[in-house]
């Protein structure tokens, strides 16, 4: 063959870096130093003594601890090659994982973040040493409570999850402090609100209610009117929810909560679509949240740190977790001195190095262009829906015939009744393109599902590259089952057994425990 | 969007782009995208927010301007911790972590995310070696986290409400851990004696409604429990469980907890692998041995070992996913979300970087240097020590007997460019060193207390920020 | 090696792997490796260098504390150009860069490597259509390298001598060129007239033994050549060719000098994702029409697509690889070695990002400043700029009507934080200004200007050391 | 299939991630931008007016600039992906790529360049703001000299083969000095010395006279003996040579120049397996010259920008590149007033990044260290030759039964022989587990070579590794051959075509190229 190239065949040909690794332990040798630590001083060992010997009866370890031994450089290059076996949102047309707004995190503020300026604060020094990140802090506050409508804002919590714990903490707080802790004993959330609604007011000792969508998947005001009274703290509830569709009458869910005393709690986790268009404060909610690991463009991290900001009313600001920054003449300082507030949520003031970064995003956007933010996202859903639609055996349940707002729960029903072929294993099978998706939050209520966010971050072109992805393995799915069953074929590594993660003989949840198991 | 330009994070903004989706989608305009969203919650006005820095080199410029106005420990000699320390972290850690496709990824499967799995699957697997035990959780958000939940786990298992708290903890782990556990669980507090557990006076408490003795080692002030076993024994003969809080910094030299009879240790993994961040950058760990009534109450996530069509290829996956909220809602135990998991991350580069010689290296550092410190500034007329526990990394000098207040020799040597400790008390002074401590670091410190002290120079300011019950 | 530690760079010094190896190649020690090594050249002590920073900590600390004696440009307000210029490096170049497969990779194949060619290959093509030329070189060292070898294949393609250097040319450069091209060209110097080319002189000058006119565009004093075109005819009427050395960053808004009549392009691309290094951040670029005659001449690598065993994959390689001094050592064309690769992929990064708006909008902001500076600094009695020439970037503005010196202006200056320019005459002061100089940073020059030849304040200082004559 | 996990097997199963990126210039999309520029103020705007409208006739460029206009992140993935389809030397044994000294570049060296205190740093800002960084580099020039033995040291050029024209460049002028330019116009070099010595000299004006090694593959004194003479202005040598040979009668060869009036210069490029062991003034060598990239650990990246450090003797000081730093008490000042200087070799000071790196590698390491990294080095070669030679077919001609210092230069012949497979077939098919390797410099004196060089920084294990490899590829050339002649198999891309590459009809050397040519 010769110049010119061929075009490309429509579908890209992928696969993922696989390098085969052992795990770390096996790469141990005698011996070896992946980097050494400053010694005592001559004069200062001299001064103390041998500090090992000198330690209490039982208090000096007998064996080492059995890390493996390796050398600097063979420790980087085993992580840079499970680096490689890492998709990253950064590699693919991360729109595949739904609810979770995998935008785009810009570089610029993981640079920004990398000052010694920042890495190097001690969260105690002296409050003159620190008036760039207090002061910075402070006004993502306050950018947060603008475009929440709220009056007050916290930026303590490491995660979206840790954020709702902390609306529930004020809202139980606040009931208390009104006497009325013992009777309100119940929390309503509803099933396409995000699960820890659920589980924090359940962690936070209240029973959980949960509704049900109407037919068509809108939140069901008359369910809701059915459960609400004077046993309930609050309503607890995204909305958009997981399906994408936005709550017309969520005014009335705050309104009917308010009516019999209950707070109103906003999941705003992903606020992605809604950016500048509509808040949270508007509808009357008494304390909501967002992820700035969403919403923000924080980057997901494998999973953590994110951070959540919390904001509020005024009624609910005494409740705020401490110490919070205030602003006095052009200085920043922190108030500790707060007797109603739930106390400390986290160490210190947050993920700080994320509220750079958010406060960064937000700075490079501003008003107009958060809400070409959300406007994109939407937009980008929308024309993501139609190419899916476009799949047979791809259907978007509920709501029919209508827009979504930054999301879609898709169900894939009609694929599997015709080839028995499930949406794990397509997503499965998508992966061998480069792509991935995630199917849904438990309970599937929706069957078959594949939850779908473009955020605004992909062009068009990716998104027609990702939905012919889906097009494909559909065809798969039927042409070629056994193709899409036993996937992946072009991935680091093969079709995965599970049985043993659920059974205490067999599991191994660490080397150690995998060798005393199986090799002793 | 009005804006004359496309913003370079909005492909879509495109005006052509933007046109055409349009079309596709067969909608006139964005707005019909957003038919549900009724009239009246609608933003009548732009968000009032600071002009755009569009342009990535004016926003560089402000970041940077902003931040500029901090000055960092590395300008300061910081004798700082209460819960953030300065450890050393390697540049490797670092590289790794800042790895786009680990610094991006979030929640795919063990295919595509392969790499996740077996580096978090590692950092469960060294931290076990480190303490002794079989079981690591993913980690949760912070210390706090850790600890609150740990206890809430003994009350889970045994439901009982009772919590012997043996050590002196930090206020803001205390507090954060009470307003977590409350609805479950009722603390009872036995003061230390001398820095550390008053072993007596446990025994004599606990009882057939006790869930679990609590030890913080290091304590608060730094000292070392030496009581574990015993503490262990009475916990077990009540039908409770022994919980150890801890900071893991010192397991290359001290025995750690799961060899003198705990049950859980929990505890933070910032000295592992992460900068100080201003207090951000913290992530919980907890460890318990490979027993499904312990495991079975975790709410974390927990990564597995398994086998995949392929001979000698190592899978892994999630064990007992059905623990979780993930799958079970508030049927599950507490719950799982966006945690730390990165931090683990780096954690495990820290410690296989490390290797056991140098943990055991660390730790005697840090235990000789401590000492020298202690020593030092205890050595100064009218300075004592608050115990005669053995401390790491952490204690506390009490000025009493100079009668000179702890906020003073606070505002004295902040002149100097030194930050001394944190105010714990009117006259005592929280003290800490690490290995990025040197003996000319703490021979500075002590010159410039003694100067201090000896000086009526001593100013006895009224502002001073720094101290602990700040931001409890 | 006596060193009680085993080092983190070298794996095999634990003493058990390296008695094993030893034994393995049945050798009694290392000093039987050395045999060749005749006993007389042998080193008798060891090396007489500071003791070692094993612990990276103390590495750090100590490179930290050298660094921290330097004062950035981040500090002060500077207007220092004069061959490394302060342009905005977009954050996803220093990424890209950084990725430690580009950074530690080096001369692997097409296959293993691929995305090295990939990048580069695309580096050649943007520069390319930024040049309008067909063909770009991977980079060699610097524009001085560039210009040297440009004028050089000059030489070999005529068979001449005669290089007519038609320009203001920056004396560094015109330094590393001259002894680089001695031994095959001689340079005569055409002096400019108000800071462009002489084209009369010149034209008359042009004859049988002119290999090349070569022209600077911007000049070494920011002036921009008008007459490209009329010296290209005039080259190529003498059957030479013309070649231009510039520095690409304006070819967003001017006309790239190969639709002038320019046979040969070359500079450097600092300006394109590089930052300013303290001058250590350059690479040449070189570019030629797709003509055999020229591409034979160039030392440097090309990469060129190719097919592969399967269809619609890209696929590269060496263009016309027996050129090099890699395939026939002192045939090939000068030599080929290990050059600024990385600064080539980092240029096609910040060109693929910056698109032709964003370089049309550079090109405009860079002429827009410029000019303001230069109507803002003449415009204060005493001063007055040197030509009346377009500039982009910089000028040349003259003191003498003030008399004062342009050292006493940079003395003066520099205890206001400001760096004001290079010092290239007794009262001349080579400005520079990029997209990273506000308005606002002009106002604040020309204030701090205006406020020295007012003040008799101006220190006439011995000491000053920012001269480009320092630095030949 | 259950746990437990069966042993891998013995060699690696690897593929390298394959994206199948289609060029750049595909990826664009009318009107997204990559990143803004600041644009001029309104005020500034104003007072200039249009700059662009008002360009001299002929100056306005009429149509944009080609490039393709593409979103950030979509340049990012761009890049990311093509980084992945990178081999780096972190991620593999890079052991394949010698006489380049392939070490580990502690990443640590690279964190602490970053610091704005040396980014951003402009070279002709006031010497007092340049402190840092000027007494660096003036400590780093003085352990090169002792490293060398050498007098002065200068770290303009950024490059090996450019330090290796400034050798010669300062030669041409020392002999210029004395009146014996003209006279002296040959240069003596061997062909195992690196081909940049014979091309420099060339380009700097000298007829070049190349010498063969004796039967042994030692250099051949008799040889030099034949040729030397009053026309000599240099021997421009490397030892140990590509053969991984060291010269016993260097001292001879620089003797018998000096005994003509010539000067010897010392090819150090790679000093690894001779660090503190010898050094270059001590053989009498008038010049030498290293490679930071190379023997001082600065990383390679993709070929550049590396560092060469001139060393010479007091006697060809004053020829050095300027300006020299002098140390002035404790000031650190620049001296360009230097008559009999060659001048500029490069912009300003050299590669400061790489300087930083290279001083912070021998910072790390000291006397002690640099000694062991050469004997590691040397050890690590001595014990891969033992595998290598073990593997049939293979073989290390000359010296035979000799031990060699830090690299060698092996031979496939008898495997092609047998076979018909070449060693670039092996090398290409190596690429297939993760490793790789380089054939030699030409002309392939040695047949069928291939040069190793595994430096001080990999393990045992890692050294057996690649050596299986290597034998699992020499089974496959007897056993499978077509396996290794179509391969690679699992790499990016496949077997490609490079006829094309030396036809100037049809070469692409661009896209635009590609384009014209084949498609308009
Ligand atoms: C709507 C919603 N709420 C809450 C969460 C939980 O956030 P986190 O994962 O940070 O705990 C998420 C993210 O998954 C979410 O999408
Ligand atoms: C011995 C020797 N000399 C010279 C060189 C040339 O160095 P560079 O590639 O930096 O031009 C090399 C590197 O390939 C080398 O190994």
């Amino acid at each position: 063959m010769s110049l010119p190239i061929a075009p490309k065949p429509a579908i890209r040909r992928f696969h993922q870096a696989s390098w085969d690794e052992k795990i770390i332990f096996e790469l141990s040798t005698p011996g070896e130093r992946g980097v050494l630590v400053s010694r005592p001083e001559p004069a200062l060992s001299e001064a103390v003594g041998d500090v090992v010997a000198g330690l209490p009866a039982g208090l000096r370890r007998e064996k080492k601890a059995a890390l493996p031994e390796m050398a600097q450089m063979r420790v980087l290059r085993h992580y840079l090659r499970l680096s490689q076996e890492n998709l990253g949102a950064d590699l693919n047309i991360d729109v595949g994982q739904g609810t979770c707004t995998m935008k785009y995190s810009p570089k610029v503020n993981d640079a920004l973040i990398r000052t010694t300026k920042l890495v190097d604060m001690h969260p105690l020094q002296d409050e003159g040493d620190a008036q760039g990140v207090l002061g910075l802090i402070y006004n993502l506050e306050r950018m947060i409570a603008e475009i929440s409508g709220m009056h007050s804002v916290s930026l303590h919590t490491s995660g979206g999850s840790t954020a709702i714990w902390t609306n529930i903490a004020m809202i139980r707080a606040f009931h208390e402090s009104n006497g009325e802790g013992e009777q309100r004993d119940e929390v309503i959330t509803t099933i396409f609100s995000h699960p820890s609604n659920a589980a924090t007011a359940k962690a936070a000792g209240y029973k959980v209610v949960t509704l049900y969508p109407d037919a068509e998947g809108y939140p069901d005001a008359d369910a809701l009117r059915a459960v609400i009274g004077p046993r309930t703290a609050a309503i607890m509830i995204t909305n958009p929810e997981d399906t994408g569709i936005f709550n017309p009458r969520v005014k009335e869910w705050v309104d009917l909560a308010h009516s019999v005393g209950a707070l109103a709690s906003y999941d705003q986790a992903n606020a992605n679509g809604i950016l500048g268009i509509t808040r949270a404060r508007d509808a009357g909610f008494d304390v909501c949240h967002f992820n700035l690991h969403k919403t923000f463009s924080t980057p997901h991290a494998c999973g953590g740190p994110g951070a959540g900001a919390n904001a509020v009313s005024e009624a609910l600001a005494p409740f705020l977790p401490g110490p919070v920054i205030e602003k006095v003449g052009d200085r920043f300082a922190l108030n500790a001195d707060r007797p109603q507030s739930i106390g400390k949520v986290a160490p210190f003031y947050g993920v700080v190095p994320n509220l750079v970064r958010a406060y960064s995003w937000i700075m490079a956007l501003g008003a107009e262009g958060l809400r070409a933010v959300a406007e994109i996202a939407v937009l980008n859903n929308n024309y993501l829906m139609k190419r899916i639609l476009e799949i047979p055996g791809a259907s978007a349940p509920y709501a029919t015939g209508r827009r979504r707002i930054e999301q879609v729960r898709y169900s894939w029903e009609g694929l599997f009744e015709e080839t028995g072929i499930t949406s794990e294993e397509i997503g499965v099978r998508a992966t061998d393109f480069g792509m991935h998706y995630w199917t849904s939050h438990h309970p599937y209520v929706v069957p078959q599902p594949f939850t779908l966010e473009p955020t605004e971050s992909y062009s068009m072109t990716e998104l027609d590259e990702y939905a012919a992805v889906l097009a494909e393995v559909a065809r798969e799915a039927r042409e070629t089952p056994e193709v899409v069953r036993t996937a992946p074929h072009n991935q680091t590594v093969h079709h995965t057994h599970h049985d043993d993660l659920d059974d205490p003989e067999r599991w191994a949840i660490t080397w150690r425990a995998y060798q005393r198991k199986y090799f002793s | 969007m009005t804006q004359p330009f496309v913003h370079p994070y909005l492909p879509n903004s495109a005006p052509d782009v933007k046109a055409a989706m349009l079309a596709a989608v067969g909608a006139e305009s964005i707005e019909e995208f957003y038919v549900d969203v009724p009239a009246d919650l609608r933003l009548q006005a732009p968000l009032d927010l600071p002009a755009p820095l569009v342009a990535e080199q004016d926003l560089v410029r402000h970041v940077e301007a902003v931040l500029a106005a901090n000055v960092s420990t590395k300008e300061r000699l910081s004798f700082l911790g209460a819960g953030t320390y300065n450890h050393f972290v390697p540049a490797v850690v670092d590289e790794v972590i800042n790895r786009s496709e680990f610094l991006t990824a979030y929640a795919g499967e063990p295919y595509e995310d392969h790499g996740r799995f077996q580096a978090l699957f590692q950092y469960q697997s060294l931290m076990a070696e480190l303490l002794n035990m079989d079981v690591v959780n993913v980690p949760t958000y912070d210390g706090f986290q850790a600890t609150a939940t740990s206890l809430s786990m003994a009350g889970r298992m045994s439901g009982r409400r009772g919590i012997i708290v043996a050590s002196d903890v930090l206020p803001d782990k205390l507090s954060r851990v009470s307003d977590f556990v409350r609805p479950n669980l009722d603390l009872a507090f036995v003061p230390t004696v001398n820095g550390t557990a008053d072993v007596a006076a446990i025994v004599a408490l606990v009882g057939d409604d006790t869930a679990a003795i609590w030890i913080e080692t290091p304590s608060y002030t730094g000292a070392v429990e030496t009581a574990i076993q015993q503490l262990a024994d009475a916990a077990h003969a009540a039908g409770a469980i022994l919980i150890v809080g801890t900071d893991p910094v010192g397991y290359g030299v001290i025995t750690p907890p799961a060899d003198q009879g705990a049950d859980i240790v929990c505890g933070d993994i910032q000295a592992f692998g992460l900068h100080q961040w201003f207090g951000g950058a913290h992530a919980g760990f907890i460890a318990v041995h490979d027993d499904p009534r312990f495991i079975m109450e975790m709410p974390s996530r927990l990564f597995g070992l398994a086998s995949t069509d392929v001979e000698g290829e190592y899978g892994f996956g999630d064990v007992a996913y059905d623990r979780t909220s993930f799958a079970v809602r508030e049927e599950g135990k507490e719950w799982v979300g966006t945690a730390a998991a990165l931090w683990g991350i780096a954690a495990g580069v820290y410690l296989a970087l490390m290797g056991p010689q140098g943990m055991a290296d660390l730790g005697e550092t840090l235990l000789a240097r401590t000492r020298y410190a202690q020593v030092e500034l205890s050595g100064l007329t009218g300075v004592k020590l608050t115990d005669d526990a053995l401390h790491l990394r952490e204690f506390v000098v009490d000025f009493s007997g100079a009668s000179v207040t702890a906020h003073s020799i606070v505002s004295t040597l902040r002149a100097a460019g030194i930050e001394p400790g944190v105010v714990v008390g009117e006259y005592e002074l929280l003290v800490c060193v690490t290995e990025m401590t040197t003996q000319a670091d703490i021979d500075r410190l002590v010159d410039a207390v003694d100067a201090a002290l000896q000086n009526n120079s001593v100013v006895n300011t009224i502002a001073v920020n720094n101290t602990e019950e700040k931001s409890a």
